[in-house]
């Protein structure tokens, strides 16, 4: 039973610190979120050799076939340093939906790895995040499929070069059977793509597919598991990226409440400020043990997925009270651009939404142990 | 106990009914609902349809211009205008700065600043939160020395809400550094388009522009520009306090329109399972806060109840402050919930898209309203207020 | 507008006041509870005296026509002092209940206001709060009805000597039409009453009844109106006695802090602590408003049925939150028997149960205004 | 970061497993369940039965008669006890002298006292809180004085949970004056059929008789009963810091039994609308209280491999400590309301009538989980710990 990071992940998490302390210092943040695209391309191309974007492609697909625990040890990173590139869309979400997925497959994840292509996953339509809700229809012509429906969010899709699909083959919105899945690139005939930014610096976008030629991805059909058992692993993910920008933000809150005086104390010294950030850390502490849990089991295959999505719930509970409590004790300046605590509460907000927010997985969870 | 309206009331209320039945733009709603400010020209035109009808200065009496309306015609002005998706009047000339000039100020003053205020001509902006002094006025820097018949103020202020579009502003101001921290600060009366005067805006988490830095480089105004005495500004403030419970009551009686941008939205959200307006959990989760929304009106009632009686309402409009900001935290963000993940689409990135219905607004709301938790002295401070004054603890 | 009590009010308040200060002294309280059924008779003859058990009953039936606000006037006192006659099942709830309902109504509720017969309502059956979810069936025999059935619930029915019961002339478990009240002496063959006390010194039970004969009140099958609008009646009295209640666990505990020394200074001098009681005493200001917002409107008759469990759910939740409080903050000791704040506890528990818990009015407000 | 179990972690998670498979009565199961101790003479027979097994001290080195288990088999053996609603063992004698003793006790006390706690054969009470010295035992008022071989100890105990069946009692009591209010205290073993002490029983909100007064009245007890050294008494309590972690993980341990009641209870529950089990808000309240034991169950996880790597864990004990006492609260107020409006029959007022079935236990243990924020430490008393210590405010 061991709960610290072995010397390679550590390894890995001092890559990610040093990058992100170089590339992602909250006195530039500004700067770089201005930067948009270009900045973003500019950083994905060093972490592309800086060998991650390869990190959790499985061995099998050309990958280093990194697992949730290496993946835990730079998405904290990710976290702490607030940096925006979507690494769990296309680096862990992508690659974990077209795993052994056939040559088509092996191939574009080779680009993935080394930074050439991006892949966003169009998952989600109007009736909301569950993977068996859609709508879009794929319509077999020989051993062709073009897909018609629309897709109402992309996570981090706005600036990727391909998108996998999800569509019905058969059955209705809300059966597991008949979900497959499809890969279309982004020039692709009939594709609409509407291209819009989050609160927290992140490139969405939506779709709209009419008779879009796409190429299927594993089994017709029977796509629903493995997309839940890709999304499990983006989702782990995600958790360690809200754990990195908690206790970020609880950093941050201590130094500020140690320093900032009020009538003539530092405000750390009131009684009612000292224990908001106790408790800030100990949803932390919950929510690192929790997601360390979640990773640890996922690693070894026996993470259920009840656990994964009580773990979605408390994570977003705790990161949203204690982003929000970060801007809280820093009062009216909490609320600034300028200071980091109000970017770490929008980015907890939003990582609440992706695949999924709080109520969503706390029925799947009551679905699951029913 | 009576809560019955009585009949003049009755006829009070059908005429401002009438009143606002045409006279909230369809495109003004959503803004409103999510608890933010319209756009500034929005917000005068709406002041100057106010005080055409003679109803600019709700809570101020006759002799200044105002309606000397009884509370109990306040809480149904109020209770009107929220249910017509009215926004809330700009209240810094009308609930700050106004009364302290009808209380205190020399009779050139009120001549000619307050028809200004009532008509919409003048906007108001608050130079009190300094750097290191928000809660905390005492620890005020800005300094005002005499020079002849000026004032000349030197100083820096934040979070001076609206000062970009403000005409004029109120400093207060240290004229002296002897006595007690609290002693020696005066108010005066600045012209926004003094030399001197530098604004730089405040950029905050919500991305609308509402708040500033003002820096006073030697800025010059007329000595006749003080309030009152000099040394005496920090007294002035306190007649606000009073009014405070107003502020108070008359936001949180806007917490319904929230609530019901919540319902639309949850009505129009689909789901796997229907309409989330009509999922169990949503509901139960909708009903909490309207039910504690109920309660804070209930406290608003009471405490217009206590004004129209002249009783004291102790620390009661400390707890409608302390109420109202964290329902409306909690009504924004199930407003942001109901727009489900379209809730990530805040902005459009390329020409011609837009994003979805009530986006940005809902989410701008629910990052605004973080700050209702921290401005007009924080959640904190009002606990602190309530425990010394009404517990004695 | 006007929350302040009229003279005549404050006078019923002023002698409740007395009542519970001579009766229900903190100090006797143990002595008062051990007393058990003996002592409550001789209370509640001194209340019949007083004129207070006749107050609630409409002029028409006889009594004094007081309304919600007199019986907030006499419930507050109720409260404060944790007094446990059953003053609102047996003055509130089965007055409202037999209002108009003939003769023999008359006739038992002048007996209920000299306090010689005491009546309690049998609504409740095992699947909840609702008015209409009952089974228990009444068959015509002519003008005479024999009821068959179980009620898993009487409020205060221990030592009752009729009971008012719900009972079902026409449709299913759920369906409001249908529903009839009927009277029912306790002696009655083939009723079997079984007794329960609870944690708060009240005294309720249970009933079995195989072809009870019972007399019907007011129309047949239309009860559910009826019973829906005493109910409105009994819970705003019960709100009262929270009301009364929460006030005087602040009280205690601001007394408490006030005195009480750690660490060489009285605790109430401590932040947390202070922000603690405040917020109990913001809890107590939200249910007094409501309760009285909810009492004057019933009182003119104008209070929606969603105003009233909106009320029961807020009061409910405000006066859960601040006798647990009330006990935490008082440390150990709060937790004995000896001291009266964890009586308030209990007895809040056991109001949000009486006639229906947080959870059934929170649905029901969600239903009503819809 | 691997939390797999090793082969021959697995091997003993059978064994355990076999234990539990049909040591638990079902009798027991649902006092187990509600968090409430069960009677003395059942806790006895249920320690009696783990020293047959060589269990009977899971916490001890082996030199003393305990298991010698690793942090590993510690969560192992509690995981399984949880599952198999096996109750905690009583820890006043286990976890709080018993430690002490082997620390700091003389060979003879070792020898004596050490079996006996093991075989159940002792029941030890705790004598350290005063009226008006609870979570501040510095203000502690009770004296022993030397005189000859003895000491005479007077003074008036509270809140000794047990003291009414405890066999003895470990006592903090002043041998001096002099020096800071933490110094002069002594720790002391005393027999409680010795001449002078008095019992009365505290009566608390949970009608259940756990806890009591303890007068001491010229209590003479032969000064080989010192542990350790005098004066030094207030030092020795520090021992058990450490391992109130681990307490803190044990009894967190067992939050899983409270919930399997709530289901249990709500599964049986009819409602209007179907079971309540099937009620989406109420699955959505246990979901939620659910997931957050599972946080809970995952941070003593934390806790157990910080101990087995012999890492400091920081304030991670009183954290658990923290969330585990509310967490109770939560679940135990859930079976209540799951209850319905049978919680309302604690109890038969008459011959062969019985309350029903979970009654009165369930609300037995919703109010005796009030006092688990207070106990050991409050959780105020918790914060204010982990701001100084670990955040170093």
């Amino acid at each position: 039973m061991q709960f610290a990071f072995n010397d390679e992940q550590q390894m890995l998490r001092d890559s990610v610190e040093r990058f992100g302390e170089e590339q992602w210092s909250a006195a530039d943040r500004l700067k770089r979120l201005a930067e948009g695209a270009e900045g973003t391309a500019r950083r994905w191309a060093q972490m592309a050799e800086l060998g991650w974007l390869m990190l959790p492609i499985a061995e099998s697909d050309g990958g280093l076939g990194g697992g949730p625990v290496e993946i835990m040890a730079i998405m904290e990173g990710f976290g702490r340093h607030l940096m925006t590139e979507a690494y769990v869309s296309h680096c862990v979400l992508a690659p974990a939906l077209m795993q052994d997925g056939g040559a088509h497959c092996t191939a574009l994840l080779e680009q993935v790895g080394t930074g050439q292509v991006r892949i966003a996953a169009a998952l989600i339509e109007d009736e909301g995040f569950d993977v068996a809700s859609i709508r879009a229809a794929a319509q077999a012509d020989g051993d062709r499929f073009n897909v018609t429906g629309g897709k109402a969010h992309v996570e981090d899709g706005a600036d990727a070069d391909w998108y996998l699909v999800s569509a019905r083959t058969a059955g209705v919105s809300g059966e597991r059977e008949g979900v497959s899945l499809f890969l279309v690139p982004r020039s692709a005939d009939g594709l609409t793509v509407r291209r819009f930014r989050s609160v927290d610096g992140h490139r969405h976008c939506s779709l709209d597919l009419v008779d879009v030629a796409a190429i299927p991805v594993g089994a017709i059909g029977g796509a629903a598991d493995r997309i839940d058992a890709a999304l499990d692993r983006a989702i782990v993910a995600h958790l360690a990226e809200a754990v990195g920008s908690m206790e970020a933000a609880v950093a941050a809150t201590l130094d500020y409440v140690r320093t900032r005086q009020q009538f003539g104390a530092p405000i750390g010294s009131f009684q009612v400020v000292q224990h908001k950030v106790v408790d800030m850390s100990v949803a932390c502490e919950e929510a690192r043990a929790l997601t360390m849990v979640a990773a640890s089991q996922l690693a070894s295959g026996g993470a259920a997925s009840s656990l994964i999505a009580a773990a979605k719930v408390r994570v977003a509970q705790c990161g949203i009270a204690v982003a929000q409590q970060a801007v809280q004790l820093h009062g009216g300046v909490g609320t600034s651009e300028e200071l980091v605590v109000s970017h770490h509460l929008r980015r907890q907000m939003m990582l609440d939404l992706a695949h999924g927010d709080r109520d969503h997985h706390k029925a799947r969870f009551a679905e699951l142990t029913r | 106990m009576n809560l019955d309206l009585a009949p003049e009331d009755r006829a009070f209320q059908q005429e401002v009914r009438a009143f606002f039945a045409d006279s909230i733009p369809e495109e003004w709603k959503t803004t409103v609902r999510a608890g933010l400010r319209l756009s500034p020209e929005n917000l005068v035109a709406y002041q100057r349809r106010l005080a055409d009808r003679g109803w600019g200065a709700p809570t101020w009496p006759k002799e200044y211009g105002g309606t000397g309306w009884t509370p109990q015609q306040l809480h149904i002005f109020w209770s009107e205008a929220s249910a017509a998706d009215a926004p809330a009047q700009f209240h810094q000339g009308l609930e700050l700065i106004g009364p302290i000039i009808f209380t205190y100020g020399s009779q050139a003053q009120k001549d000619f600043y307050l028809p200004r205020i009532i008509s919409g001509e003048d906007w108001w902006c608050q130079g009190y939160s300094e750097p290191g002094a928000g809660s905390d006025l005492a620890a005020l820097r800005t300094r005002a020395t005499r020079d002849g018949d000026d004032y000349v103020i030197n100083g820096h202020k934040m979070w001076t809400s609206y000062a970009h579009v403000a005409d004029r502003m109120f400093v207060l101001a240290r004229t002296s550094t002897e006595g007690r921290r609290q002693q020696g600060i005066s108010l005066m009366l600045v012209d926004m388009d003094t030399p001197g005067i530098r604004i730089s805006p405040i950029h905050t988490l919500d991305e609308k522009h509402h708040t500033n830095e003002v820096f006073l480089d030697d800025v010059r105004i007329p000595a006749a520009n003080l309030v009152g005495e000099e040394g005496m500004g920090w007294n002035y403030g306190k007649v606000l306090l009073d009014r405070e419970r107003m502020v108070a009551a008359a936001t949180a009686m806007f917490l319904p329109q929230t609530l019901r941008a919540v319902r639309e939205a949850a009505t129009r959200r689909r789901t796997t399972g229907g309409l989330l307006i009509d999922k169990p959990e949503f509901r139960a989760k909708l009903a909490q806060v309207e039910i504690e929304a109920l309660a804070v009106q209930a406290m608003v009632l009471r405490l217009m109840a206590d004004a129209a009686a002249g009783a004291d309402s102790g620390p009661r409009g400390s707890m409608v402050k302390l109420r109202w900001s964290e329902l409306t935290q909690q009504a924004t963000a199930l407003w942001v919930e109901a727009l489900g993940p379209k809730a990530q689409h805040f902005a459009a990135l390329d020409e011609g898209a837009a994003p979805p219905q009530d986006m940005p607004l809902a989410l701008q709301g629910a990052l605004y309203a973080r700050v209702t938790t921290i401005y007009g002295g924080s959640s904190e401070i009002q606990r602190n207020i309530i425990a010394r004054r009404a517990l004695g603890l």
